[in-house]
């Protein structure tokens, strides 16, 4: 019997590449007969080899993707391996009915998450310290934080630093509580905000920039780059911006290039009182899918589930791919201490709203790369003086609708 | 073996330019034949459809007897050695001569006692080891010939062999090629040359045989006496000797003297054998060609007296040009320009004349010729 | 020239000299200008040139906050263990492996370049044949379609050859003379070449191969440098390619292992990054330094005569 | 031999086959794809010339990327060319180190599209980078280079200014084949050093010139590594040159049939300046070498 | 006004090679200098470093009575023709004979009067619309010197201006450069001329000084006729004259028929006068120098009798190369090769001779010339 060999890609940086390399030494030790051949790279140019594979029928057997790209490779719930036909393989009990749903399209279960993310708030402590501030702790303080804090650090520094898309999260986060709908529907395919929430949503983001609150995206671009990482700007490393709105698997990262005097602190979520929801803007991050080609579902199925439930894959792998969606990796990880207070702190301000059933489902489609880079577009106008409010929001209903309904 | 035998040569370029127009030539075994003619006269045009680097447009081409019009360069049993050498940059001289011979699978000690054997001919041995780029002009042109010289060819083609090199060394080569020309034939190796050249006084020296060209046609063959003194036209009588022929348009003219060529309005006597032969012409254009040589400065000089059909006329200094042995003084007779060639021993008073003074010479009618005012300008004396 | 012009000069002589020496001076001073002006004008530019090389070097030594909020290129420190740690990468083999697969593809490359594009250029620079004008306006034309949406197709017909994950969709193109620019560049040079030598090598007996081998080759050695020095540079930075055709790790190039350890969301040691960069480099500086006397007469004569 | 149809036919033949093969197919099927409606994972579907009449009635972004291309190209492509000329003429003369000044004038041509070389470009031209101290040494008040709309697209030109070894080397080759007596007799006529460069060299490289102008345009529309890894297109799509555009509809939003009209609309636009520029070089390209191609 | 003046003039290359060794020379107003010598010998320097295109290592250049030493060209008031004309490919012909004028900022109607002028002067009006890769060697070399004449120079300087040409375009542009020179002289316009050649033909027949250069050293300076007669060493005397003069070692013996040289073995009687110069010699090896023409091949021609200090010796043929209007006899006096030049009209029976026969020739030992045995051989009899 020949070892039947599958291949698995992923992307990432050197740490992922050690620990999952063992982590499949550890899946083939277990499984005689069974040879997982890594393909691992960069994220340069990784989904632009991954769409010409799929386009040639070559794929790998399994593959990590982020979780937009789902609705496109597989719009109708068919373009990956259902892995609801080898369910006996799967420990599906380690995850939320809500993690199995968004792996789920047309019914069929495409791929499962390697973990939850959500947006929070980070801050820096020390910056509001050498301020005299106190972290913001409702929406208006954070309005209000702008000028003060200028005021003390010099017109450089900002509370709060996002690239665009981080700043449109924001304020969508506000008008979400506001108004209780996200911009693009949950359900269906059309913008849910009303005309008059789409206005406060484009004037959220000028009064968070206007007040001198969060970095204007000009000024950010012109240091280097409108979408250079937050933790590759000096004004981060030396504290003169205090916050950011981003990713919980993102903390570490933006820890890692900051100079000793400062210290991040995991802020309160942000809540309007008689919020209408949560706002919070949770989902899946990465996930693993299998290829409907592969000749062994079966054991892609089964190295699946080891990577994501196997409490030795967990130790192995640690936190490289984020706080492990499924419960038993993550008692491992936690039991073992390997968690971070900052991240830890993260986690259960997500887990929290989780369970509280706060975290609603965004749309798949709010994700796409096309609504993605129409509401850059609208947005980058906006901050650029080129669209005045209102016809910002004109065209964000429009457009909008227009494009979401040609998507479907 | 190796006599090369052309029959109605005809080259037409891809370009739709004729450049040779039905050229019937034989060159015997042995012999050392020269093309001359001017510029762009097909010479090279000839040469190179002999050697098989430019395909032959028309007639028949045979070496040896046998047709070779189809045959590679290789197989037609020839050498050729170019203007500018055309040796290869990137080989010694030894490999350079024994290039050609490796190819054709010569026997290692063979092509070595070969080159060895050429080298010495041609007083090279020490050169073997250079490189090209470390030879001087005339040690190439040598090389270049070397090169030829080991393949023992039926045919040696030259091209304008000795364009490239001073006045000093080109003539010392030409002597060493005629020299190794005859020693080859000596020692009994088939080697008929052909010979292309632009310069008459190669050709004058280095050809058994010339074969005048002129835009693809030829002109006239023969032995180089008979074409200095026979010339067939007036453009082989021009391009034939050095200072050119004086050939300047004239009338004859009948008087009760006797039959004159008029030049510039100034009569000159004929002698009876030409004004005979020229009957035909009396009161009709032609050209009348004398040579410098022919034009005697210093009337003197001893033995001038001597001299039959001389005629004296007064022309008019306007300079004179300085060779050593030599002068040659321009002069106009009327308004017609003559160019006269007189040993420097034998000058007279006339080195002391300046511009424009006036000063007698002596035509030698005896030498003078005629030929045909139109065209090519037949030899009506012949 | 009488005596009076002689014996007369001493004075006018002096102030001749005066003028003209004041002439020569200016002249003198001008072109020292001149030459000092070339110099600062190169080394300014040469600078500008050269300090990416210097602070990608600098940078190397410096930590991830230094990286990002300095300018300057000097490091505080000065420790190889960048260079050590990206030397080894995060992966299963050392850049030892990933060398080795770019001089893999490279050299392979390069061979069956040269002697595809040699053969080519030969035959339109010197053979007459049907459809040459217009095979040569193809070789043009194919230089001018974006390269990015050949991708695809071309991905399709080396799957269908099944070269996929192998070097040849990399080596294989190049073999028929794919690489149009070197196909033009060498005709550009070849036509420069006298056909002298061609021809009395002829008459020494060679045929067209032969001839090719004998004469062209060595004729066209400094051209055929230039060739290899572009083809290995472009090749070791070629980055696509390996990306698309190549799946296996253990082949991929130096291009792809550089990038790697950068992935999307983690935290990367630039240092290290940058250092195995400075080290990706060194093949091909050092190639185009031992060359680059041979490639510059090479397109010497490549230019002109078109 | 030369004459020999045959053989040289033979000789270009594995070039006929690699193009046919290589070349040529992926032509037509891009060709084909761009009348179709293809994202990959789902079979492509014919729509005739759609994607034409979408690009060029409905598509704003196609012509500001198109004018963007446009500037671009008429910026970049005489600058590096003329950068590339001024500096080989300078390396021209014989100067102690010029290996030395060669290799480092070539070097960021080694470096490429690499990572090294986008971050530096972002360094430089940051709000406090390099240039704009530079600037502000010289007392001008620093400008927002990545940021700003009309400046962006400069930083991308430059970058490619900067990458103009290859160019230069090709000079380098070119002037010295210039005759140096033509210099002599032109400083015996009483020409200046400059007025020796405009009006000897520079007419009498200009084949090569115009061989490097080509050249140069057609690099110059494909174009991506700059502004993908400097400014990413932005801001306000001041740097969304064509190629980018083309990247995008077919390897981000799947549009791979779109992607492929505009590669083509691309190519034709390239094909057309390129055949005006060939056809306008009969006057001003000088081909000195004309009369002696017989030898 | 254009008097060149070189004094103790050095050149050193910047490879260290010193090219010229304290030149002095005096090239006088409106004269036509030539420089000649052998390949190498430092022509083309010393004439760029009287241009300025070459840097001055030593010495004092003046022109027109000033110290030129550091001035750029366009100071120099020179003009100078290049060996390849140095055309300016992309300009039409009128562009390159207004170039420089333009530069020098002439009003535009000077600038077109005198190009048309130097066209009339040189025959080229229909020229002028042409690029130069559209004209011939010939028309191409007048448009050098055109441009250089527009300058209206104070000095010409010529850098084997005809060594492109073929043998018959050289020769007619000789005479063409030799009467333009005398034509601008005669209208007075200043025309210093310096001509660079190697070909001793061109530097005799154009020269009205010759300075006859060596390994960068002056050999001799003088008036043609004078270099010719009487060479101040062996090598002035072998380089001027063509067929060259037969220079071959030789000894000085005494006998009782008096003083004689002995080639080869072969004693040729000397002439009194010198035989006495050459007293201090007797016994002593030297070089014997006598021109091909001053061997007699026809001793039965009218005149010979009446030749004094002729003496008769039988050499044995070699071969014989036909110039027409003359012949020259290559044979050997002993195992000594000799040259004879003789008119083709008096051979006498010579011709029929094969290689290997003997023949008597006549040497005319009074224009013998002798010369010292080492070195360049200072001429013994001056
Ligand atoms: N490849 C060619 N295509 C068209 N015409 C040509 C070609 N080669 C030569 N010619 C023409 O044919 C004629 C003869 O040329 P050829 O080279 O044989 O002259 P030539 O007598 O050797 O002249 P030269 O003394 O200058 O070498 C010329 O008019 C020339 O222009
Ligand atoms: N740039 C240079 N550097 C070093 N040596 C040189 C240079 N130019 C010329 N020479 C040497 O100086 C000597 C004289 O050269 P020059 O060119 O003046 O000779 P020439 O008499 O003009 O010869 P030709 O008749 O070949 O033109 C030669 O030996 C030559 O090798
Ligand atoms: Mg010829
Ligand atoms: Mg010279």
């Amino acid at each position: 019997q020949t070892p039947a060999t599958l291949r698995f890609s992923w992307w990432g940086g050197g740490e992922r590449h050690e620990t999952t390399l063992k982590a499949i030494a550890a899946f083939e030790a277990k499984n005689p007969g069974v040879k997982i051949k890594g393909e691992y790279m960069g994220f340069g140019g990784y989904q632009e080899r991954l769409t010409t594979q799929i386009a040639g029928g070559q794929e790998p057997d399994i593959m990590q993707i982020n979780w937009a790209w789902m609705s496109t490779y597989s719009k109708r719930g068919d373009g990956f391996l259902d892995l609801g036909a080898h369910k006996p393989l799967l420990s599906l009990k380690e995850f939320s009915d809500e993690e199995i749903r968004m792996g789920t399209i047309g019914g069929k279960l495409n791929g499962l998450p390697t973990s939850y993310t959500a947006r929070l708030f980070v801050w820096n402590k020390a910056a509001f310290d050498r301020a005299g501030m106190k972290l913001p702790a409702t929406w208006d303080e954070l309005f209000a934080a702008g000028k003060p804090f200028q005021a003390k650090n010099g017109d450089k520094a900002y509370v709060i630093d996002g690239e665009l898309y981080d700043m449109l999260l924001l304020s969508q986060t506000y008008i979400q509580q506001k108004h209780g709908t996200p911009y693009v529907d949950p359900q269906e395919a059309r913008v849910a905000m009303s005309p008059q929430a789409l206005l406060e949503w484009v004037q959220t983001y000028k009064r968070l920039v206007d007040g001198k609150v969060a970095t204007p995206l000009p000024y950010r671009a012109s240091l280097g780059g409108a979408e250079k990482p937050t933790e590759q700007q000096p004004d981060w490393v030396n504290g003169q911006w205090a916050g950011n709105y981003t990713w919980d698997s993102v903390l570490r990262l933006r820890a890692s290039t900051l100079d000793k005097q400062q210290k991040l602190e995991i802020g309160d979520f942000l809540t309007l009182p008689g919020a209408k929801a949560s706002g919070i803007f949770g989902r899946p991050s990465l996930m693993f899918v299998a290829s409907k080609r592969t000749k062994h579902p079966e054991v892609a199925a089964k190295f699946i589930n080891f990577l994501l439930t196997d409490p030795e894959a967990a130790r192995i792998l640690g936190l490289t791919r984020g706080v492990p969606a499924a419960d038993s990796a993550l008692k491992v990880l936690v039991d073992e201490k390997r968690i971070d207070a900052l991240e830890l702190k993260a986690w259960q301000q997500i887990r929290t709203a989780k369970e509280a059933g706060r975290i609603t489902l965004p749309s798949p489609l709010f994700e796409s790369p096309r609504v993605q880079k129409f509401m850059r577009e609208v947005f980058e106008q906006v901050a650029y003086g080129k669209l005045t409010e209102q016809q910002a929001a004109a065209r964000l209903l429009d457009e909008g609708n227009a494009m979401l309904a040609r998507l479907k | 073996m190796a006599q090369v035998h052309l029959q109605r040569i005809e080259k037409v370029y891809p370009n739709g330019f004729k450049a040779v127009h039905g050229v019937d030539l034989d060159v015997r075994e042995g012999e050392f034949m020269v093309f001359v003619g001017p510029s762009g006269c097909a010479k090279s045009t000839l040469l190179r459809m002999i050697a098989g680097l430019e395909s032959i447009s028309g007639g028949e081409l045979r070496i040896g007897g046998s047709v070779v019009n189809n045959l590679a360069p290789k197989q037609r049993g020839i050498a050729m050695v170019f203007q500018n050498y055309a040796l290869y940059p990137h080989m010694k001289v030894y490999d350079n001569l024994a290039f050609g011979l490796r190819l054709s699978g010569t026997p290692k000690a063979e092509v070595d006692a070969r080159v060895r054997d050429a080298a010495r001919l041609l007083e090279m041995d020490h050169l073997l080891e250079r490189y090209p780029k470390q030879l001087s002009g005339g040690q190439a042109q040598r090389v270049a010939v070397g090169r030829a010289i080991v393949k023992k060819p039926g045919v040696f083609l030259f091209d304008e062999p000795l364009s490239n090199l001073d006045a000093k060394l080109r003539a010392s080569m030409r002597v060493r090629l005629t020299e190794l020309h005859r020693t080859l034939r000596e020692q009994g190796r088939a080697s008929t040359a052909i010979y292309v050249t632009h310069d008459q006084v190669e050709a004058m020296t280095m050809g058994e045989r010339i074969c005048v060209l002129k835009d693809g046609t030829i002109q006239q063959v023969d032995v180089p006496t008979a074409l200095y003194e026979r010339p067939a036209n007036a453009f082989v009588a021009g391009f034939i000797g050095s200072p050119e022929m004086n050939i300047r348009p004239a009338q004859v003219a009948v008087s009760e003297q006797g039959a004159a060529m008029a030049v510039g309005n100034v009569p000159l006597a004929l002698p009876a054998g030409h004004a005979q032969r020229l009957a035909a012409w009396v009161g009709r254009g032609l050209r009348f060609g004398l040579r410098p040589e022919h034009i005697v400065a210093d009337l003197s000089a001893p033995g001038v007296d001597q001299l039959t059909d001389l005629v004296r006329v007064d022309g008019t200094i306007r300079f004179t040009e300085h060779m050593g042995s030599e002068v040659f003084i321009h002069f106009d007779l009327g308004d017609v320009p003559f160019t006269c060639r007189a040993s420097a021993e034998r000058l007279g008073d006339v080195l002391h004349k300046r511009r424009g003074e006036r000063h007698r010479f002596g035509f030698q009618m005896g030498f003078s010729h005629a030929f045909e005012p139109e065209g090519d300008g037949r030899n009506l004396l012949l | 020239m009488n005596t009076a012009l002689h014996t007369a000069p001493v004075a006018a002589d002096a102030a001749d000299r005066v003028a003209s020496d004041r002439e020569a001076l200016i002249t003198r001073r001008r072109e020292r200008i001149a030459a000092v002006t070339r110099y600062v004008v190169l080394c300014a530019v040469g600078l500008v040139m050269l300090y990416p090389m210097i602070w990608l070097i600098g940078a190397s030594f410096k930590s991830n906050s230094e990286i990002f909020t300095e300018i300057g290129f000097l490091p505080s420190r000065l420790d190889f263990t960048a260079y050590a740690k990206g030397w080894k990468t995060s992966t299963e083999y050392t850049f030892a492996t990933y060398f080795l697969n770019s001089f893999l593809i490279t050299i392979p490359r390069i061979i069956v370049t040269v002697i595809s594009c040699v053969l080519v250029a030969y035959a339109f620079a010197r053979f007459e044949f049907f459809g040459k004008k217009f095979l040569f306006s193809v070789m043009v034309g194919t230089m001018m379609l974006p390269l990015i949406i050949l991708r695809l197709p071309q991905y399709l017909m080396f799957k269908e050859f099944g070269w996929l994950d192998t070097y040849l969709p990399m080596i294989v193109p190049s073999a028929f003379a794919t690489d149009t620019f070197f196909v033009f560049m060498l005709v550009q040079f070849l036509r420069g070449i006298p056909r002298d030598m061609e021809e009395a090598a002829q008459i020494d007996g060679c045929n067209a191969l032969q001839l090719l081998w004998h004469i062209i080759v060595p004729l066209l050695k400094p051209a055929i440098i230039s060739v290899i020095v572009f083809q290995f540079i472009w090749t070791m930075n070629d980055f696509m390619g390996p990306l698309i055709y190549l799946s296996t790790v253990e082949k991929y190039p130096v291009s792809l292992a550089l990038k790697m350890s950068i992935g999307a969301t983690e935290e990367v040691e630039w240092a290290s990054v940058l250092a195995i960069s400075v080290v990706a480099l060194l093949p091909s500086v050092a190639v185009f330094f031992a060359a680059q006397r041979h490639f510059i007469e090479g397109a010497a004569s490549s230019g002109i005569k078109g | 031999m030369y004459e020999n149809r045959r053989l040289g036919f033979l000789f270009v033949l594995p070039f006929v086959l690699g193009v046919l093969m290589f070349k040529l197919f992926p032509f037509v099927m891009s060709f084909a794809l761009s009348f179709t409606e293809y994202d990959v994972m789902n079979p492509p579907v014919w729509i005739g010339a759609d994607n034409y009449r979408q690009l060029f009635t409905q598509d704003p972004l196609f012509n500001k990327s198109l004018g963007v291309t446009m500037f671009f190209v008429a910026m970049a492509v005489p600058l590096r060319v003329g950068f590339a000329l001024f500096i080989a003429h300078v390396l021209n003369f014989k100067l102690r180190g010029i290996n030395f000044f060669r290799s480092a004038f070539y070097l960021p041509s080694i470096l490429g599209g690499s990572i090294a070389a986008a971050v530096l470009w972002r360094f430089l031209f940051a709000q406090q980078g390099l240039v704009n101290i530079v600037l502000s040494k010289l007392g001008i008040e620093p400008i927002a280079w990545l940021a700003d709309e009309h400046y962006s697209i400069w930083t991308v030109i430059l970058l490619f200014t900067w990458q103009f070894g290859s160019a230069m080397v090709i000079f380098l080759a070119a002037l010295q084949n210039v005759p140096t007596s033509l210099y002599e007799a032109a400083e015996i006529d009483g020409a200046s050093k400059t007025q020796q460069f405009f009006r000897i060299t520079v007419p009498l490289i200009t084949p090569v010139i115009f061989f490097n102008l080509i050249m140069q345009m057609v690099h110059a529309f494909q174009e991506f590594n700059g502004p993908y890894m400097i400014t990413e297109g932005g801001p306000l799509h001041s740097t969304y040159l064509l190629s980018l555009y083309i990247y995008d509809q077919s390897f981000k939003l799947f549009n791979l049939g779109y992607g492929a009209a505009l590669s083509w609309v691309l190519f034709a636009i390239v094909g057309g300046l390129s055949a005006v520029s060939f056809i306008s070089s009969k006057y001003w390209v000088f081909y000195a070498g004309e009369k002696d191609n017989k030898r």
